[in-house]
This record gives structure tokens, C-alpha cells and sequence, in this order.
């Protein structure tokens, strides 16, 4: 039921109390879409009213609740606290499997760590990508060794005390060998399926990049 | 009451008859015979549960006289009320005779009274809804609403068997080198063969064989090679089986092939 | 590079204390233009937050500022205060003018949900248009309730959250007047005599006459 505006204005030639203005300046900056002007504040509120002083008080009222009023330019709005942003997000977390290529990469280092790049390179065969060393230096599965003593003083790469603890090992030396390998069955001689990457090995920089989109997912089977 | 004493000339009574004149200049502003006499109803200036039906069936009837009068089509619809309620109204002036089956006249009269505070009640109910406050006209919602930022945070893991599986990969590469050739070059007998039995269909005519070759088998050598020769195994196999007939005009001369009908 | 919502939670298996809970939900309410539920508001807040009970507070903070809290069946929204609407004619978005069949239609929907499609014929005495329906369909502030029982099974009208949220009703049990239209029997719905006009169309959509007692009150009861 909403009074008609005219009788509203003419009542008011006396602008109006400033707990009132408070209410309506608070109101205005709810629901407007950019921030307000003083200025144009008192132009919306009601004659004789004092837009600057309503916000002073305004602003108080307003400190340390989840909403803060702010001043952007000569420009008024209201904010959701900053300190409560973490409100406004929504965090799904996705788990993928790793990539063949990190897998192997990453079994490389647990095999023969300390190793270097070119180590791990030439045993893959193929190139070693900066986002798969990268991802599994974020993951902290692996990090940096010492230095190899060889022309370059090549940084090598060994496994953490998070990959042992998530692969539940004692130590890097208690991961099976390649004879124990085979008879637990994981050799078999089975051939590579023609569409594998590995399959022409050696063209193939790195499996992560070359892949087409398609082949891409297979590698995150989940 | 009678139809004479409705049209006699007493003050009241001309501005009935205004009013119902008044309202066939606009019978298309009524939202059918319920509406029609909802608003006949008022001239009554009663509580509309003390209405008489009788005076309402009466103004209704001259309404619709009028609207004929004044050459006003009026839709099925009112003409099936004004029967209606001319019905209605012999049977409240009519003593209730005891053979007739059904409900009584002072019923059907009730169920009408009924029937116009329910749509009065409805119309007022409208109009204080819709002069409720509203959002967006006397209240406001949040002027910049802020998104929810969705983020999806990817974790990555893998099992000891993934671990121990990709380095047997990658141990034992050599051992598979003999199956990992490359086949992408390679049109095998069976590809072709498959291919030949979706075609042969087609060919009415002495068609070349060279026109077989699976798409992209055309111009690299090798794939010509492997495609040229599987095909043409095919149409020897698809010959022997009667399925076609082949030809060639000379040696080295291209060899065309029709279906056998 | 740590993962602070997982820290948080970790860190959080006490609730937050009421006033930051309070905080977190006006920070939750101002940012959304649309009412949430209190589901989703502790789904959003840290573990272990009540949010029923930080919406008490805050909606006695709010108590005749400038902007208040308003219910909608479960969920919660902040609108400025409704006698406030003059200064914020600027920011009214017209809204399509209603036809008066298309009002009408809607009071009936309200009053007598679920309500099918001949009983609304049958109130207002004329057809409804697809037009109509069609309109208060797509501003969502009708819907399709369950269909009767009756033959035919027609399907029936209820009104939304939307609806109830545009008129600032918690509930449909709040609609003005409701219990006097109740009392005086005009929410009934009473079978036509056999002999009147409209009684034998839409012979089998609906029938009044089938309507168990009391399938009016049921649903105002959520």
C-alpha cells in the first residue's frame, strides 16, 4: 500500500530526522546497481536532507558487520565485508587420475632417483614436459636433489615423504623390482594397443601435448 | 413484480435503464454473463448476499432485449444465460410443482447468488494482492547481486600399481617393439574386402577399381601401395564368391569390375 | 601454496561464535538478489554454524532499518523497507501490465490452489485463454500443481516461491483475507445444479462434485 508520493513530499518541507535519512540512504546504496554520489543522494532524498552526514553514520553502524560501506571515487556502495569473500566462492574439489605421462615420469624418479632430466628423458624416450616436472613438484611427489656432480651440474629430482606416505612405502628402496614385476604379473608381454601413445615413440615430444582431444581424456580415467 | 412494473417510468427505474444502456454501449468491455450480471447486480446497492435473483434474471432479460434492440450481437453465451434465467425465473415465480425432478428454483437461485460473491470476493481479493507492496515497485531487492564464483579445485592421485605398471611400461618398451608398428599406412584385406561388399551394390556399371580406394589412400605411395593391393585382393575374393565380374582391356590396362546380377 | 578452504575447515571444527555467524549470513543475504534457504546458507557457512539461529539476531538487527530481512516459505532475502519505495522509483523496472483476466486468474490460482483450469472457468464464468495461463507461467509466478484425482485426472495451478517472494508473503496461508473468504464458505467449491449454464461443459475435465472435503485446506498446510 504505498502512500502517493506528493503528499509524502509536501509533508516533508522539514527534512525528515537523521535516523530516518540513515535509513534511507542505506536503502538507496542496497539496491543501487553502481555506487551513488552524495550528491545525488541528496537529490533523492527528501528536501533539506544531508546526505554526508547520514553517511557518517551510516558507516558506523556498518563497522565490522558482514556488509561495509565504501567509498569509490566521490561515490558511495555497499560491499559484502572482504574478510567474508570466502563466502562467495564454491570450491568443488575434482579428483583425475595422473596422466601416463606424469605416472611414468614420476615412476622414473622413484626408480632411479636421484636423477636428472636427460636421465629421465632418455629412459622415457621421449621428452620430459615443464608442466609434468611442474605438476609433480606442486603435488610435492617429488623435489629437487642435490646437484650432479657432471659437466652442467644437472639438478636432479627425488621422491618426497608425501609420495611415500601416499603410495604407503617405508622408503623409495621398497618399491618391487623389475623381476618381481613380472612375476606378480604386471609384465606381461601383452602388446601396446596401436593408438597408444609410445607407439611411435620418439616423434612424440611429449604424450601430454600431442595427444588430440580425444585421446586426452583417456589418460584421466577415472 | 412484472415486466410492466420494471418499465415503468419512476425515477428509479429510467436510471436502470440508463445504466443497462450505458452498459450495451460497452458489451464488449464484459467478460461474459457471470461478469454481465455481477455488475447488473450492483445497480441492487445490496449486500450481494441479499440480492434478489428474480430483479437480477428481470434486468438481465432487458438487457439482452436491448442489445437486440439496438441491433447488438451478442454471443452465444449471453443468449444461453438469458434462456437460462428466463427459466430461472418461471420457476421462482411459479409454484414448485412436486412431479419435477431436479434442484428448485430458490436452489439454482441460491447457487447463482453463490456463484457472483464468489467472483466479487475473488475480484476484491485481486485487487488487494495487487495493491500489496511488490517487489520491484515498493521494495528492492539487492541493486548488485554477487555471483557465487564457482572454483573447481583439481587434485591428482594415482595408486602404486599406476606407478608400478607405468614403469614396467616403460622397462619392458623393447619387448613390444615388434607389434607397435605402424598400421596407419596399412589397408588391410578385411578393411577392403568390408568396404568392396558396402560398394559393389552400386556398381551397375564397369566401374575402375581404382575408384575403390578408401578415402586419403590416394596419393601418399605407401598408402597407395597397401590400398591398391587389399582392394584388389578383395575383388579376386568378391569374384570368386559371383558377387562381381572383373575385366581388363590389356596388360597393365586398369581393371574395372560390375556387379553380378 | 596451501589450500585455505581445507585449512579452514580443518581449523573449524569449533563453530564460529554467534556474531561472526551473523556477520556471515548478512554477508550471504546481501549479496543475493534472491531468497536463500536456510539449507543453503549452512551449507555455505563453516561447519557447525547455525544459521536458523544467527537469522534470529540479524533480523532483530535489521528491525526498522532501512533494509530488512523478509521470509519466503523457508528461504530468507534483505529488500529495502517497503515504505522507502519512493525514493527508489529510479530503480523500478516496469514490469508488463497485467490484463485484468490475467489478475483475476492469478487471485484464483492463490486463493483456491491447486485449482484446474475449469474451476477457474467456472469462477470466472468465462474461458480462460492459453494467453493468460501462458503469462503467469512465464513470470513463474504460477506452476503446475499435482493433477486431481478426479476423471480426467486434469492437471492443476499452484502459485511459486517467485510469487510469493514478489508479494512479500512468507506463505500462501498468508495471502490477505484468506480466513474471512475461508469462514464465509467462498473458497468452497460447490457444485453446480445440473440445470445451469456451464454445468454439463467440460463435462469430464473436472468435476467439482468429485472433490473430496477439505482438498482446499490441505496444501496451505507446508
Amino acid at each position: 500500500m504505498s502512500e502517493p508520493v506528493e503528499e509524502r513530499d509536501e509533508s516533508l518541507f522539514e527534512a525528515p530526522p537523521m535516523g530516518e535519512q540513515e535509513r534511507m540512504i542505506e536503502a538507496i546504496l542496497f539496491a543501487s546497481a553502481e555506487p551513488v554520489t552524495v550528491r545525488e543522494l541528496n537529490e533523492r532524498m527528501p528536501h533539506g536532507s544531508d546526505a554526508a552526514e547520514a553517511l557518517v553514520h551510516l558507516r558506523k553502524r556498518y563497522e565490522g558487520r558482514g556488509v561495509t560501506l565504501m567509498k569509490t571515487g566521490d561515490a558511495w556502495a555497499m560491499r559484502t565485508a572482504p574478510d567474508l569473500g570466502f563466502l562467495m566462492r564454491r570450491e568443488t574439489v575434482e579428483t583425475r587420475k595422473l596422466s601416463r605421462a606424469a605416472i611414468e615420469t614420476l615412476a622414473i624418479i622413484a626408480y632411479h632417483q636421484p636423477v636428472t632430466r636427460a636421465e629421465i628423458e632418455e629412459i622415457r624416450g621421449v621428452s620430459v614436459s615443464r608442466g609434468t616436472v611442474d605438476q609433480l613438484l606442486e603435488m610435492e611427489w617429488i623435489r629437487f636433489g642435490r646437484r650432479k656432480m657432471t659437466p652442467g651440474r644437472p639438478v636432479t629430482f627425488v621422491v618426497t615423504q608425501e609420495f611415500l606416505a601416499h603410495f604407503g612405502l617405508e622408503s623409495a628402496r621398497d618399491l618391487p623390482g623389475l623381476k618381481e614385476l613380472r612375476s606378480a604379473g604386471l609384465l606381461e608381454s601383452r602388446p601396446l594397443p596401436a593408438s597408444m601413445p609410445g607407439a611411435d615413440q620418439g616423434e612424440d615430444e611429449d604424450s601430454d601435448t600431442m595427444l588430440p582431444d580425444g585421446d586426452q581424456t583417456e589418460l584421466f580415467e577415472d | 413484480m412484472s415486466d410492466d412494473d420494471f418499465d415503468a417510468a419512476t425515477p428509479e427505474r429510467i436510471a436502470d435503464r440508463m445504466a443497462a444502456e450505458a452498459l450495451i454501449v460497452d458489451v464488449d468491455g464484459f467478460e461474459g454473463p457471470l461478469d454481465l450480471l455481477l455488475t447488473l447486480s450492483r445497480t441492487q446497492k445490496v449486500d450481494l448476499r441479499k440480492i434478489s435473483i428474480l430483479h437480477l434474471a428481470q434486468q438481465y432479460l432487458a438487457f439482452v432485449e436491448k442489445a437486440r434492440a439496438l441491433r447488438i450481437e451478442l454471443a452465444a453465451d449471453y443468449l444461453v444465460m438469458a434462456a437460462w434465467l428466463a427459466f430461472l425465473k418461471s420457476r421462482l415465480l411459479l409454484p414448485p410443482d412436486p412431479e419435477e425432478e431436479g434442484p428448485s428454483g430458490e436452489e439454482l437461485a441460491a447457487h447463482l447468488a453463490f456463484q457472483l460473491e464468489r467472483l466479487q470476493a475473488m475480484r476484491d481479493a485481486a485487487a488487494r494482492l495487487m495493491g500489496r507492496d511488490r517487489l520491484g515497485r515498493d521494495f528492492f531487492a539487492r541493486g548488485v547481486p554477487e555471483e557465487i564464483t564457482r572454483t573447481r579445485r583439481i587434485t591428482y592421485t594415482a595408486t602404486l600399481l599406476d606407478l608400478m605398471q607405468g614403469y614396467a611400461r616403460i622397462r619392458t618398451r623393447d619387448e613390444f617393439r615388434p607389434y607397435a608398428m605402424d598400421r596407419d599406412s596399412i589397408w588391410s584385406l578385411e578393411q577392403a574386402l568390408e568396404r568392396m561388399r558396402g560398394l559393389i551394390g552400386f556398381a551397375g556399371t564397369w566401374t575402375d577399381i581404382s575408384t575403390y580406394l578408401p578415402d586419403g589412400f590416394g596419393h601418399d605411395p605407401a598408402r597407395r601401395r597397401s590400398a591398391t593391393a587389399s582392394t584388389f585382393a578383395a575383388t579376386l575374393e568378391l569374384a570368386k564368391e559371383g558377387r562381381i565380374e572383373l575385366r581388363q582391356a590389356d596388360t597393365f590396362a586398369p581393371i574395372q569390375l560390375r556387379r553380378k546380377d
